[in-house]
This record gives structure tokens, C-alpha cells and sequence, in this order.
């Protein structure tokens, strides 16, 4: 049973193939890990998945929707929901506002009825501020709820943007390098974070460079190069493979 | 918010004391009215300061508080109400523009304040309102005196270009509603902004109407300068009409002595100061005027400070009349005034005309050699 | 015939003071992303300090350079005071910062000159030419001329010389600029000079043609704007461009349709460009990086 | 009750409104008083659409057009009483935002600035040049609101200033509660945080075309309401109301005061309204003073006032 599907995914910028022709699916409850040499074409894949970029070719399929080059808004109500590399969260609200933001579907009733406080419009958004402190208790920032995002560290940034993500109870959870400026500790406790969402039954799509992480936690691995699908398996196939090995050395050979 | 309000009410307290008689005024000295406004506020200060130096009206100095409305109605209409509830004046002089002066005229006519308005349109005083007064001829005149000269010429269809602003399309309005009673027909109808920087479109097609036989421009500050010398640019050889908006000598020197050669206009006394028969009851004050403005501001006079000019001279005309600062008796007084000669007519007010002055006042003048001369 | 050429020349006149001005704009806002509303200050000073200087008695060239230098130094200043001390915040503040500044030169100009209108003789007569029935006056070509020669250098600056190249790359990266060795203070302080500059000289080129007075600057601020803004802000081609082609709207609605509502014809058609382009006619394409 | 900061914002307008009277040296302060209440009503919609969903418009002053010249112009022409015609301006100016909003709010930053300039210059031509309708740039009579007569009949006999500096007041603190509710509601949320991440807001699922259209559209009945109230207390509404410098006026009260805040707003709205008030003695320069006052404000004080007091107060107790 395929929740997402991915068939022939490519995109070009001035010419230049950033992603060519890319397949491959993602199940319930699984952890499917994009990875590959930087500038492989990773991000510019989930901005194309998530409905930030249009695909020059190819689909994207949800739960037999095709859904491809839909706004991310439309996507969050088929149940589709993302992390940011470079973190996207609402700096100047409160680490609170930011997590019932994630309850914006659930919550939001008719203007009319938030211009005037009435009753429906307090409820929805008690219902969502207790869900969103539940929450917040869940990925252990209880304690900084009502401080200003913008001052938090790192790596709570990181937790903060998967809380938003999970208060929308997707189906689909993109993540773009989770765990990417985190010291060991806080990569483990996100690692676990990780784990326990899919043992809920969320599918889960990931883009990261700690290998040690990905190897841990990914049953799938998929493997970009050059924006080209080199590879894909399980995580002891993959590294195995003489392909992937050639590209990652070949990518730090150049780099060194 | 309060600390604001005090600093305020200090301020409001620090005015003289000493003042006896208190005259306010809100005049347009800033924004896009101030190419009027200016004159007017300077005359006023000026005559003030001359006033007490020659002791005041019956003894008693004058005070002047006096407020830059930007032009804008909305805060003409504060500083109405500062004037009246705060400085508590016995009179108001200005509404440079007609938008202030409805603004004001309201304030006034509630406090039973009387006020004299330097603006043109004739809504100001038609119908009359008991406390309201204004000095500057109805832009309906300016039309009528145009178009009784352009009958005599044998014209009967004519094109008009106007400004947008307020003095500009008041007078393009009242032009097309008196146009019939000369026989005149307006053929083509055009308009430009005020700031535009060309305006050979509008021109040419006026020039290309069918059958016009003159062109009109109601308009004032840089605008009619650029259709003047347009108009020279397009050789247009038809009779070329201005306003009284731009009766000053500025007028010739931006549009050029060459553009504005021919160019007719009705304008006042004070144009034509060294043109006056000496027997004019106009002559002492024009003179008079003319070189106490000129030698105080260094700018030559125009029309519009001279309209100040005549509002401070009913006002304090009326208060020496009456003998008292008595805001009503101000008012009987002021429309009481009879045969009272200013720079822009000679003012004889009554109980159904607050504007005191009739079409001979406007003298149709001509642009020739760079000088303004009399259209007999 | 002659009457469409007549509402064209009357509508390029116009657009070449329109260019002017959005050439004016493009140098701080490649340097700096600052639309700076204070640009119709800079013609109107460009204006008035030549109509003073030269009824001081300066011989014309002698007065407008004066103004040009003196504007140069003005924006120089405005860099220093208002700009630089306010990196960072947002557009909305940046608008309040240059209507600020511009309104602060504006009441100064009231109390250092005067309120009345201002010219000074056309460099070359006032004598039209004709072509095929239609007319211009020399300093109509005076103005399209400076507006040809002003883009020109521009271009040239952007795309031949180092410095301008600094310029461009100030405004995409500054702090990979910074880092590849370029003076970012002194590429701002160049572009206010130079943006300053431009607009003084627009300001001499058209008083003999609008005249001059202390509150003109706000109609060329806004009009250079749109021109500007239709054109793609940054891109001289586009200022050039979104210029003469505002002033040529203007001219054929006033002629053909209904001169109330020129102004109106030019912002429906602003309005339906950024419609279906809404970077302007040839504004860079930015995509969201995420 | 929890002392929040929407009821703490809510008493002290409330306290201020109702006891400021008390120290008025005379009439004329009325006048300033409602004229700040009316500004402030202005500058709050300013607050939604720029404060919290991050758009600019500098073409506002278009919609205080439409619903001062829906009071002009609906009691003569259709015989609707003037504050039906207060909602006849505020529906008008709703459908016209959001159909205008519709195109324009697909754009950023100067791009969106110069496209509400011409929607605003294009409404404000129109009450210029329909002179058959409006009269034209030398404005046109008002109705009477009537509701001060109702007032003295029923023995509360208040004068005209008093009147308008209780009635505007009272509908300032309506506007301001509506606002405060919106900013803690889904929708108040939803707007910060387009203003914070366009992108983010979207993969949560927000409608985030459909969000900045409705802020549009409040901040523009916002605007209608408060010409509304400007042209019934005026008796007397020109095109000026409707111009590119009120609508530059009305950004500047929001963003001096502090964009983000409601109680910034109208601080804001009350230091640009006494500033000409102040200044009358230095009439010549107070250009001068407003310009700079707002660069100084602008770089010191980069939040606006209040809100920048607001952090140093904060700051300090920590």
C-alpha cells in the first residue's frame, strides 16, 4: 500500500538539470531518507514534492491523488506537511503561537466570528492551545511557551518546526535535515522524535547528512547524484553500493 | 497623550496678554494653495504691525493668530475651532482655498463669529449666510467680465483648458453655467493636472475643434505658465484668455514676454497701479499697498495678497465703526460697509450680497510688451 | 497625422522628464534596496539652487553644476544620517525613512528659497522646431538627450566598470561583497552621490520647461516611481523605458480620450502590467529560497 | 480576571477617553480629541494589514474616501439615512478591496506599494473629476448625523464637540476590541505568521492569498469608517480626504506609534495629530520637524514607540 508516490520527478533552472527523473514511493509508518553529495538535488526534490517549486516533468502522487505542483496549503489538508533546511519558523510569535499555527486547520472558523470572540472562535482556540502545550510537553519545550522564537536555540528551533508539523497530524512528514547544527544529544533526542512518529503510522520523507542518523532510523534509502537517482535500498545495500561510494568520495575529493 | 494636551494648553496661555482686540486667521501659507496663501498671511502680518505702530483700532492694539492650514479643509476646520473656543477670537480672516473656507465658514457661522473668506467660489455667499463675507470676486465673474469681452470680439465658440485644482475646476464649472447668457458655446473642454509638464496634447486638440474662434484657461500657479508658452510653441494665433489666477507680473516672467504677449485676463486695480486715473478711488490704497508689500517682501503683489489685504481693511473698518469688539456688532457693522475702496474694488455690502463688489471692479487687462496694459 | 505626432512628442517630452527621475531611482535601489522617495527632492533642489545661484549672478553652466554638486553632497549626507543607521528594517520603514527625509527637505527648501514658481531661460531659445506639422521645443530635446545620455552612462557603469559591478553585487549579497574585498561604505556613499547627481540634473534639464518651486518634488518622486516601477525596478532599460512609455500613455489618452483621466489611463496600465509580470517589464524574477 | 495584555490595552483607552475631559482647558479639545479617535481608527486597520500581515498599502486614504463620500453622497441622491450610508461606505469599500486585492496582493514589497498608490490616486481622481456627482476638489455639504438631536431629547444635552469626542471614542475602543480579538484568534494568528514565513504559513495549511485578502479587506473597512466618521463630524468632506499624503499619513501614525500594536497605533494617531497643534507657534518649520521626527523614530526607535518602550521597560525588569 503506497501513500506517496513519486513518478519521475525533474526540474531544470536556466538550463541546468537540477532534478532528473526521480521514482520512488514512501508506505504508512515508514521512514524513506533521501541522501547524496551537497548540491545533489535533495532540497530542490522536497520543494518540488512539498508544492514550493512546479516540476518541469513528472508526478507526484497522495494517497492516488495526483497532486502535483499543488500549493503547499492544499497539500496540508490532504495531509501533507514539511520541515525547512534553513528553518521557517514565525520569529517575532511565541513558541506557543507557533505550535497552534500547526493547529491552523482545526482551528480557524470564519472571520467574522474571530472579529467578535464569539463562543465558537474561544473553543477552537482553547482546544488548540491544549493540544499545542500536549504537544510542546511531547518534543520538551513546555518550559520556553510563551518566549519569542526568535531567542531560542538552534536546535529547539529544530523540535519547534517538527511540533508545528506533527499539530497538524499529517499523513506525510517531510523533514529536511532535522537534525542538520544539532550536537549529539539533541540529534538523538530528534532521532527518537523521528522514530516515534512513525510507529504512529506517519510516512515519513527525509533529507539528511548525518549518515550515522539516517543509517539508524531509515528503512528506505534513496540515493541522489548530480540530481539523478544513483541508487536505492535498504540502509545495507546502500552502503554497499560502489556507485553511492564512488559519488561521496568523488564529491570529497573534490571538496578536500 | 495628556502631556501633550498641557503642552498645548501652555502654549495656548503663553499668547500675550496684552492683547485687546484678537483676530485669527487660517491661511494655506504651506502646501499646494501656497503659492496664494503665502502673500496672504504676509500682507496680513504686515498690516497688523502697521496698524499698532499707528496705535490700533480706537486705541486698542490688534492681536493677529494666525494658523498655516496646509491647505486642508480638515485642519482648517481645527484651527476654526481652535481659534473660536481656545483663542476666542472676535473675527476670522482666510479659507485661502474654497475647500478651507467651507471648512471655516461652518465653525464660524455656529459661534456667530463673523469671517471673510479669500476664496472665489460663489457658494461661499450664495446664499448669503448671516456671519460670512468674502472679498475676492466669484470666479462666475471672472467669467462673465471674460466673456462679455470675448461677446464684444464677435466670438461665440470657444475651447476651455483648466486645471484640476479647486480654482481651476470651480471656474471651468461656472464658465460652462454662464456661457449661455453670453451666447457662447463651449466646444472643447479639456483639463490638466496641475503639475503636468506639457500640455501640447490637450491644445492641439482643442486647436483641431471645429470652429473655435478663442481658448480659455481658469487656472493658477505653473500651470497656466506652461499653456501660455504651449501656446506660442503650437502657434495658435486665436484670441488667448487667462484668469485672474495668475494676475500677477510673475506671470509674465515664467511664461515669457514673448508667450504672453496678447494674453487677456480680468484682474484688479493693483496690476495696473501706474495706470490708474488719477481720480480713482482705488489709486491711495493700491498705491499704498503696492509699495508697503514690495518694500517688505522684496516679491512683487498679486492679487491674492491683495484680497488679504481688503479682508484686514473691511475688518478693521467695521471694528472702528462699531466702536466695539462685539463679534455681532463686528458683523452689522461689516455688512454696513458702503463705498469702501480696496485694491480689488470698491465694497458696499448689504444684507443680500456678502461680496460687496460687481463686474466693473474686474478691469479686462492685456499682456503687451511685457507689461500689463487696460482694454479700453 | 500631425496631431498624433503632436500628442507622441508632447507624451515623449513628458516621458523623458519621467525617465529622468526613474533613472534617478534605479542607482540606491541597486546599492541598497532602498526606493528612495526622497528622488523628486533631489530634481526640485536641482531646480531651485540653479534659479538662486543664477539670479545671484552665476553664469548658467556655472549655476547648474552648483546645484548638482551641492544636491551630490545633500544625498551624501542623507546616506550618512537617515540610511545607514537603519540597515536592516523593513520596507515599510524604509518608505517612512525617505518620505521623512523628503518632507524634511521640503521644509527646508520652503524657509531657505521661497514659495513662489521659479525658471530660467531654455539652454537653447524657445523657438519650436517643426517635423511634418508637429512641434517641439529645443529643450525638449535637451531633456530626452540627458535622458538617453544619463542611461547610457548608467549602463555602461553597470555593466563596464568594476565599480558599478560593486554596485550591483553590494546590492545582491552585501556581506559576500564585503567579503571579496569591496568597499560597501563607499559604494553607498557613490550611489547617493550619483543618484543625488541625476536627479539635480533632471531637475536643471526640466525647470525651463515646468518651472520650479519648493513643493514639486512629490509629483516627480511619484511619477518617476511608476515609471520606475512599470520599467522593473533596478534595471535602467526599464526605467528608460517605463518613463517614456508612462509619458506616452499620457500624451495619447489626453488626445484621444479624456485629459481628466490621463493619469488614471497610466496607473490601469501599471496596474495590469504587475498583473501578469509583477517584477515590472524587466524587474529581476526572484524565487523564494527555502 | 487575568489581566491580559488586550484588557489592559482596553482600560487604560477606555479610562483615558472618559477622564481625559476633565483637564480640557476649553472646548477646542474636543476637537483634538476626536480627531485623534478617528485617526486612530484609521491607523488600526493599518496595524492588521501592515502590522500583522506584513502588506503595505499606500493607497488607504482612498477607502476614508469612499465612506466619506458614501455619507455625502447617499442621504441627497438616494435619501438613506447618513448612518446606513456610514455601512453603504464600509460594504462598498469592502467589495471594492477585495476585488482589487485580489490582483494586487500577488505582489511584494514596492511592487504591492506602487499598486495601492494607483488604486488610491485613481479613487481619489474620481472624486475629483466626477464633479456631477462629488462637485469636484472644492468638496461637498454633509448630512447631519442626527443622533446628538436624539441624545438631547432624551436629556443628555452634549455639545457639538462633546458629542463627536464621545461618539467617535466610543466606536475607537468597538474597533480597537475587534482588533484585539482578531490578533489572539485563528485568523489574527495566521496573519503574523504569513508576515513571518509566507512559505511556512503555507505548508501548515494556511490560504495564505486568502488571509492577506481578508486583511485587506478589515483594513480598508477600517479606513471607510473612520472617513465616515470625518466627513459626518466635518459636515464637509473634500478629495483631499482620499490623496497620497493621507495615505502616507496614515502608514506614518501606524509605524511611528508601532505597526505591530493596536495601543502603538493610537499613540501614534494622537502624536501626529497634536504635532501641528504644537508646532502652530513654529508654523514655518514644522515640516521640518515632522520629517525628522519620523527618520529619528524610524532608526532609534525601530518598532514604533510604544512597542519600543514597551521592550526597555521589559528589559529592565528582567
Amino acid at each position: 500500500m503506497t501513500l506517496l508516490s513519486i513518478e519521475g520527478l525533474g526540474i531544470s533552472f536556466g538550463g541546468l538539470k537540477a532534478v532528473n527523473d526521480v521514482s520512488f514511493t514512501v508506505k504508512p509508518g515508514e521512514i524513506v531518507s533521501v541522501i547524496g553529495p551537497n548540491g545533489a538535488g535533495k532540497t530542490t526534490l522536497f520543494n518540488m514534492i512539498s508544492g514550493v517549486y512546479r516540476p518541469g516533468m513528472g508526478k507526484v502522487v497522495l494517497n492516488g491523488e495526483d497532486v502535483t505542483a499543488m500549493s503547499p496549503h492544499l497539500l496540508a489538508r490532504r495531509g501533507m506537511c514539511r520541515t525547512f533546511q534553513n528553518l521557517q519558523v514565525f520569529q517575532s510569535m511565541t513558541v506557543l503561537e507557533n505550535t497552534i499555527a500547526g493547529y491552523h486547520l482545526q482551528e480557524s472558523g470564519h472571520v467574522l466570528s474571530d472579529l467578535l470572540n464569539l463562543p465558537a472562535s474561544r473553543r477552537r482556540a482553547k482546544a488548540a492551545e491544549a493540544g499545542a502545550r500536549e504537544l510542546l510537553k511531547r518534543v520538551g519545550l513546555e518550559r520556553a511557551a510563551e518566549r519569542e522564537a526568535g531567542s531560542l536555540s538552534y536546535g529547539s528551533l529544530k523540535r519547534l518546526e517538527i511540533a508545528r508539523a506533527m499539530a497538524l497530524k499529517p499523513k506525510v512528514l517531510l523533514l529536511d535535515e532535522p537534525a542538520a547544527g544539532c550536537n549529539a544529544v539533541e540529534t538523538e533526542e530528534i532521532d527518537h522524535l523521528i522514530a516515534e512518529i512513525a510507529a504512529s503510522g506517519v510516512a515519513i520523507l527525509l533529507v539528511e547528512h548525518d549518515m550515522k542518523m539516517v543509517m539508524r532510523i531509515s528503512n528506505h534509502i534513496v540515493v541522489l547524484d548530480h540530481g539523478e537517482k544513483i541508487a536505492e535500498g535498504d540502509p545495507a545495500s546502500v552502503s554497499r553500493n560502489p556507485a553511492v561510494i564512488a559519488a561521496y568520495l568523488g564529491a570529497e575529493n573534490a571538496a578536500g | 497623550m495628556k502631556t501633550f494636551l498641557t503642552t498645548t494648553a501652555l502654549i495656548a496661555l503663553a499668547m500675550p496678554a496684552m492683547a485687546e482686540i484678537k483676530l485669527g486667521a487660517s491661511i494655506s501659507a504651506t502646501g499646494p494653495a501656497a503659492f496664494l496663501g503665502d502673500p496672504e498671511l504676509k500682507t496680513l502680518e504686515m498690516l497688523v504691525e502697521d496698524l499698532n505702530a499707528k496705535g490700533g483700532i480706537n486705541g486698542e492694539e490688534v492681536t493677529l493668530i494666525a494658523y498655516d492650514d496646509n491647505g486642508d479643509p480638515n485642519k482648517a476646520r481645527t484651527f476654526a475651532t481652535r481659534l473660536v473656543e481656545d483663542d476666542e477670537v472676535v473675527a476670522i480672516i482666510g479659507g485661502t482655498t474654497t475647500g478651507t473656507t467651507m471648512s471655516i465658514l461652518a465653525v464660524a457661522e455656529d459661534a456667530e463669529i463673523p469671517f471673510i473668506s479669500l476664496a472665489g467660489a460663489i457658494d461661499i455667499i450664495d446664499p448669503v449666510k448671516p456671519y460670512t463675507f468674502k472679498t475676492p470676486h466669484t470666479d462666475r465673474m471672472a467669467c462673465q467680465k471674460i466673456f462679455e469681452d470675448m461677446q464684444k470680439a464677435g466670438i461665440t465658440k470657444i475651447g476651455m483648458i483648466s486645471g484640476t485644482d479647486g480654482f481651476g475646476a470651480s471656474m471651468q464649472a461656472q464658465c460652462k453655467t454662464v456661457a449661455p447668457d453670453y451666447a457662447i458655446e463651449i466646444v472643447a473642454d479639456e483639463t490638466y493636472d496641475p503639475k503636468d509638464a506639457d500640455m501640447t496634447a490637450q491644445l492641439t486638440k482643442i486647436k483641431g475643434t471645429e470652429g473655435v474662434q478663442a481658448i480659455l484657461n481658469p487656472g493658477f500657479g505653473q500651470g497656466p505658465s506652461i499653456v501660455t508658452r504651449n501656446y506660442k510653441q503650437l502657434a495658435i494665433e486665436l484670441p488667448f484668455y487667462q484668469s485672474h489666477g495668475v494676475a500677477s507680473d510673475g506671470f509674465i516672467e515664467l511664461a515669457g514676454t514673448e508667450a504672453a504677449e496678447g494674453v487677456r485676463l480680468p484682474g484688479t486695480a493693483l496690476l495696473v497701479a501706474g495706470l490708474l486715473a488719477a481720480d480713482d478711488p482705488q489709486k491711495p490704497v493700491v498705491d499704498a499697498y503696492k509699495a508697503m508689500f514690495e518694500e517688505k517682501t522684496g516679491t512683487p503683489v498679486g492679487t491674492f495678497g491683495g484680497y488679504a489685504h481688503d479682508a484686514f481693511l473691511i475688518m478693521t473698518d467695521a471694528i472702528t465703526r462699531a466702536g466695539s469688539a462685539e463679534p455681532a456688532a463686528i458683523r452689522d457693522a461689516i455688512e454696513a460697509t458702503s463705498g469702501l475702496a480696496g485694491t480689488t474694488g470698491v465694497y458696499t455690502f448689504t444684507p443680500e450680497d456678502h461680496l460687496g463688489l460687481d463686474l466693473t471692479a474686474f478691469r479686462m487687462l492685456e499682456i503687451q510688451g511685457g507689461k500689463w496694459t487696460l482694454v479700453q | 497625422m500631425s496631431e498624433l505626432l503632436q500628442f507622441l512628442l508632447s507624451g515623449v517630452t513628458v516621458g523623458a522628464v519621467y525617465a529622468l527621475v526613474a533613472l534617478g531611482f534605479t542607482i540606491i535601489y541597486n546599492a541598497s534596496d532602498v526606493v528612495n522617495f526622497a528622488q523628486g527632492e533631489f530634481v526640485m533642489l536641482g531646480g531651485m539652487i540653479t534659479v538662486f545661484t543664477y539670479a545671484a549672478g552665476a553664469p548658467l553652466p556655472l549655476a547648474a553644476l552648483v546645484a548638482i554638486v551641492a544636491t551630490a553632497a545633500l544625498g551624501v549626507a542623507m546616506n550618512k544620517l537617515a540610511i545607514e543607521p537603519a540597515r536592516g528594517a523593513p520596507v515599510v520603514s524604509l518608505v517612512i525613512i525617505t518620505i521623512g527625509v523628503s518632507i524634511f527637505i521640503r521644509g527646508a527648501a520652503q524657509l531657505v528659497f521661497d514659495k513662489q514658481i521659479h525658471s530660467f531661460p531654455a539652454f537653447s531659445g524657445d523657438d519650436p522646431l517643426r517635423i511634418l506639422g508637429a512641434t517641439i521645443l529645443p529643450q525638449s530635446l535637451w531633456v530626452i538627450g540627458g535622458a538617453l545620455a544619463v542611461f547610457v552612462g548608467l549602463w555602461l557603469f553597470f555593466t563596464r566598470t568594476l565599480l558599478g559591478r560593486a554596485v550591483l553585487a553590494t546590492s545582491n549579497n552585501r556581506l559576500a561583497a564585503q567579503l571579496v574585498g569591496i568597499n560597501t561604505p563607499f559604494v553607498m556613499t557613490l550611489s547617493f552621490a550619483l543618484s543625488a547627481g541625476i536627479g539635480a540634473l533632471a531637475g536643471v534639464l526640466v525647470t525651463p520647461i515646468t518651472m520650479t518651486s519648493y513643493d514639486v518634488g512629490l509629483a516627480f518622486a511619484l511619477k518617476g516611481f511608476a515609471a520606475a516601477m512599470l520599467g522593473g525596478m533596478g534595471n535602467p532599460k526599464g526605467a528608460l523605458v517605463g518613463g517614456f512609455l508612462l509619458g506616452v500613455l499620457e500624451g495619447l489618452t489626453a488626445g484621444y480620450l479624456s485629459s481628466q483621466y490621463k493619469d488614471a489611463a497610466a496607473f490601469i496600465v501599471i496596474l495590469g502590467v504587475l498583473f501578469f509580470l509583477p517584477q515590472g517589464l524587466f524587474g529581476r524574477k526572484s524565487t523564494d529560497r527555502v | 480576571m487575568r489581566l491580559t495584555p488586550k484588557s489592559v490595552t482596553l482600560l487604560a483607552l477606555v479610562v483615558l477617553i472618559a477622564l481625559s475631559p476633565i483637564f480640557f482647558p476649553s472646548g477646542f479639545y474636543y476637537r483634538i480629541g476626536a480627531l485623534i479617535f478617528v485617526n486612530a481608527l484609521a491607523v488600526t486597520g493599518i496595524v492588521i494589514l501592515t502590522g500583522w500581515a506584513g502588506q503595505i498599502s499606500l493607497g488607504h486614504a482612498g477607502f476614508a474616501g469612499i465612506g466619506a463620500y458614501a455619507c455625502a453622497l447617499a442621504p441627497v441622491h438616494w435619501g438613506i439615512h447618513p448612518a446606513l450610508a456610514v455601512v453603504l461606505g464600509a460594504a462598498i469599500s469592502a467589495v471594492l478591496a477585495w476585488l482589487v486585492g485580489r490582483p494586487i496582493l500577488r505582489l511584494k514589497g514596492y511592487y504591492l506599494a506602487v499598486a495601492s498608490l494607483g488604486m488610491g490616486i485613481l479613487i481619489s481622481m474620481v472624486l475629483n473629476n466626477e464633479r456631477e456627482l462629488t462637485r469636484g476638489p472644492d468638496g461637498i455639504d454633509v448630512a447631519e448625523l442626527g443622533l446628538r438631536g436624539v441624545l438631547k431629547d432624551a436629556g443628555l444635552d452634549l455639545s457639538n464637540g462633546q458629542f463627536w469626542y464621545f461618539f467617535c471614542g466610543i466606536v475607537l475602543i468597538l474597533g480597537a476590541w475587534l482588533a484585539l480579538n482578531l490578533r489572539d484568534s485563528a485568523t489574527g494568528r495566521a496573519l503574523r505568521a504569513l508576515h513571518g514565513s509566507e512559505v511556512a504559513a503555507k505548508t501548515v495549511g494556511m490560504d495564505v492569498a486568502r488571509l492577506k485578502l481578508q486583511a485587506f479587506v478589515i483594513s480598508a473597512v477600517y479606513a471607510s469608517v473612520a472617513g465616515s466618521l470625518l466627513a459626518l463630524q466635518n459636515k464637509f468632506i473634500t478629495p483631499d480626504v482620499a490623496g497620497f499624503m493621507h495615505s502616507v499619513e496614515m502608514v506614518t501614525m501606524a509605524v511611528l506609534g508601532g505597526v505591530g500594536s493596536v495601543a502603538g497605533a493610537i499613540f501614534g494617531a494622537a502624536v501626529l495629530t497634536l504635532l501641528p497643534q504644537v508646532l502652530t507657534v513654529f508654523a514655518e518649520y514644522e515640516q521640518l520637524v515632522l520629517g525628522a521626527v519620523m527618520v529619528l523614530v524610524m532608526i532609534f526607535l525601530r518598532e514604533g514607540v510604544v512597542p519600543s518602550i514597551l521592550r526597555k521597560i521589559r528589559g529592565r525588569g528582567e
